[in-house]
């Protein structure tokens, strides 16, 4: 019984989300360039456009791996959210090795947006899933670290004992640059901003370079869905997922995922891109050893107080 | 799913595994070949450790161990294969035959 | 037979086939995808068998294991990937009897093996037991698996990286002089780099 | 068991999902516009050749590094319960692997070669 309702709140938390997602995607970015926001069918009537808009196909693209790498994306997206739980026992995935299966969904991540951009048979698109190995690797080394951090005072590697583990203090407060480390995570495999090495505009669009139409929107639903579903793993892992006072824990897993998703969606308009060599090196000789930093800490802390 | 059914499955793994090993020029894809014999490996030891060992931890230690084994196949094999190639230009295994005298 | 037994053999039936497929696609990447596919189906056969823990971090290091052989893949790469056929083998018919063989041998080997009875108790917590494992009786191990990794780390950029401190690893490395511009301290590398033996 | 049959209705879902989306719109593009997108130029190669990957031994020193997460799950599980025993293990074992990497790291492995 539990275990439907939790599969009903995964359905309405991804549909709430992804509709919230799509709005302030277009939203912020006008925003923040002084314009008005524009209206909520804007994105509907592009999610049309694309349905009507020609197919382009390559000379000899690998057809089966093309459009098995967005559904690969969209499924470790809902895998993903489906290991958070929505409250005390409302969980639609219940494991006790909740963090492995959300690494796991980041590693496969990395394959996903490489099949894309291989199977295509074009130089960008190439070019483009090249450069995202590079930056996806060891960017997902990071958020492991800083997950085990969270993972620490819960002594378990389940999302639920994670969150319990919040009542007295999130995780946040024992490991803020943690929390930093794993916005960065979340901007890589959603795919924007500074760490959008897929897709960047001076690759033409790199691993979309050459797709259109529905193929298109395809990827673009899956790369909303997972912008969704690493905020919500912010969310539970250091804001305290479902933990608060007055509403039901599903409203608050939604309210602190929607100020997570603004957040990762402001900084993926703000930051500008570094080049991709410069990038890997900052990300294993800076934010490592800062994440190693922030593991020490916590196991001070808990050494010390716990 | 008995033991054996597991072990049999385990079997196959390592025989293909083994052939791919024995039979392919390239060097990336008899790589292929050990990497999949050790995916056998790490299920027959799973299988054994789930039915026979009653869950003592030294059965997962030594999973992890093989897997260990298979990080540390790949990153010095592909380093030996990059520099052989810078070396020799050899991409498969015929171009080596000065390593026979 | 229930649907444990279903998913069992749906699961065994993937990581053979996919693993089978490897030696027979014309495509490299799609080879190292397929052992991917191979993996990750022994991986959720291994969550089946109470160990949720190794399962899906089979699944976690396989994952980038099998994009860094992707990589490898295109860089050593046979054909333009399946567009035309493939097959790069020799011994063909010694490796198809050697792979048969073993098979058989280790099927026999089973069957007639009577191994005993002792199932892992659904409830042990199983991933805790390991860390106390780890951090205890097997320190050692732990700690010489650092050491081993750190071995493996520093040969592979030996051996891969082509430009080192002292400049590119096929132009002879040479070390830096005493003085700037110097004659290079300690032992330098004989002309041409060695031995060459054709 | 629980967790393996749910991953595959989800996984199962989403392929279906994705490839009705991508069978479905307008019909496909002519031959002549089936060219890859190069800015305006004509590609005269395939895009599947042999490239060379510029990062390639870091993505080895990659393989050998994160093999410490394997180690490390089990030992987040146990860390209140050991305490101080469990710090120094663990301080020991990636003071190992950070040897490494600071070792890569002089060698200019982050670097693009």
């Amino acid at each position: 019984m539990t275990t439907f309702l939790a599969a009903l709140l995964l359905i309405l938390f991804l549909s709430v989300g992804f509709a919230g997602a799509a709005v302030a995607d277009r939203a912020i970015p006008a925003f923040l360039a002084g314009q008005t926001a524009p209206s909520w069918r804007l994105s509907l009537a592009d999610a049309v456009r694309l349905l009507q808009t020609q197919r382009i196909r390559t000379e000899a693209p690998d057809a089966l791996l093309w459009w098995l790498a967005p559904a690969l994306y969209l499924a470790l997206a809902i895998v993903g959210l489906a290991v958070i739980p929505f409250g005390q026992d409302l969980v639609a995935i219940p494991s006790e090795v909740g963090i492995v299966v959300w690494g796991s969904c980041e590693a496969l991540t990395i394959v996903a947006v490489f099949m894309f951009g291989w199977s295509a048979n074009a130089p960008l698109a190439l070019i483009g899933a090249y450069r995202y190995v590079a930056i996806g690797l060891p960017a997902m080394l990071l958020s492991m670290f800083v997950l085990i951090g969270a993972a620490l005072p819960a002594e378990s590697l389940g999302f639920i004992e994670i969150v319990e583990a919040q009542r007295t203090v999130w995780n946040v407060v024992r490991q803020p640059a943690g929390l930093i480390l794993f916005l960065m995570l979340g901007l890589a495999i959603s795919l924007r901003g500074p760490f959008d090495y897929a897709s960047p505009e001076d690759l033409a669009g790199g691993v979309t370079a050459d797709v259109s139409g529905p193929g298109l929107l395809a990827w673009k639903i899956a790369r909303l869905t997972m912008l969704v579903s690493v905020s919500a793993v912010t969310a539970t892992a250091f804001l305290g997922g479902y933990l608060g006072p007055i509403l039901p824990g599903f409203v608050w897993l939604l309210l602190k995922t929607a100020v997570v998703l603004l957040v990762l969606i402001w900084a993926g308009s703000v930051f500008a891109r570094m080049p991709p060599a410069r990038m890997m090196s900052v990300i294993w000789t800076m934010l490592l050893p800062l994440s190693f930093l922030m593991l020490l800490v916590v196991g001070v802390e808990l050494l010390l107080w716990g | 799913m008995t033991l054996a059914t597991v072990l049999i499955v385990a079997a196959a793994l390592i025989g293909i595994g083994l052939y791919g090993a024995l039979s392919q020029q390239s060097f990336v894809m008899l790589m292929m070949g050990l990497e999949l014999m050790l995916n056998g490996g790490l299920l027959a030891v799973i299988g054994l450790w789930a039915n026979t060992m009653g869950g003592a931890p030294e059965g997962q230690l030594l999973a992890i161990i093989i897997m260990a084994v298979m990080a540390v196949d790949m990153a010095i094999g592909f380093a030996l294969v990059t520099a052989v190639y810078r070396k020799r230009q050899a991409d498969v295994t015929e171009s080596l035959t000065t390593m026979k005298h | 037979m229930g649907l444990t037994d279903l998913l069992f053999f749906a699961l065994s039936a993937v990581a053979i086939v996919s693993g089978w497929r490897v030696f027979a696609t014309d495509s490299m990447v799609r080879a190292s995808f397929l052992l991917l596919l191979s993996f990750v189906a022994v991986g959720l056969i291994i969550v089946m068998l109470a160990a949720p823990y190794i399962g899906v971090a089979t699944v976690f290091m396989m994952a980038v294991e099998m994009m860094v052989m992707a990589l490898f893949m295109v860089m050593f790469m046979m054909n333009p990937a399946g567009l035309n056929p493939m097959m790069m083998v020799h011994q063909h018919r010694f490796s198809i009897a050697a792979g048969v063989l073993a098979f058989a041998g280790l099927t026999a080997a089973i069957l007639f093996t009577s191994f005993p009875e002792n199932s892992v108790d659904p409830s042990t917590p199983v991933v805790h037991d390991l860390g106390i494992e780890l951090l205890g009786p097997s320190m050692l191990i732990f700690e010489t698996a650092g050491v081993t990794l750190l071995a493996t780390m520093i040969g592979s950029v030996i051996l891969s990286s082509r430009s080192g401190r002292f400049g590119m690893a096929d132009q002879g490395s040479k070390p830096p002089g005493l003085e700037p511009d110097g004659e290079p301290a300690g032992r330098q590398p004989e002309q041409g780099g060695g031995h060459h033996h054709h | 068991m629980d967790l393996v049959t749910k991953i595959i209705v989800i996984c199962a879902v989403s392929a279906l999902a994705i490839f009705a989306l991508w069978r479905t719109g307008a019909k496909d593009a002519t031959a002549p516009q089936q060219l890859p997108y190069l800015g305006g130029g004509t590609p005269d190669t395939h895009a599947w050749q042999r490239y060379h990957v510029r990062y390639y031994s870091m993505t080895l020193l990659f393989i050998a590094f994160e093999m410490e997460m394997m180690f490390m799950y089990p030992w987040a599980v146990v860390f209140v319960e050991e305490g101080g025993k469990a710090m120094m293990e663990m301080g020991m074992f990636l003071a190992i692997l950070s040897i490494g990497i600071v070792y890569a790291w002089r060698e200019g492995v982050f670097r693009w070669q």
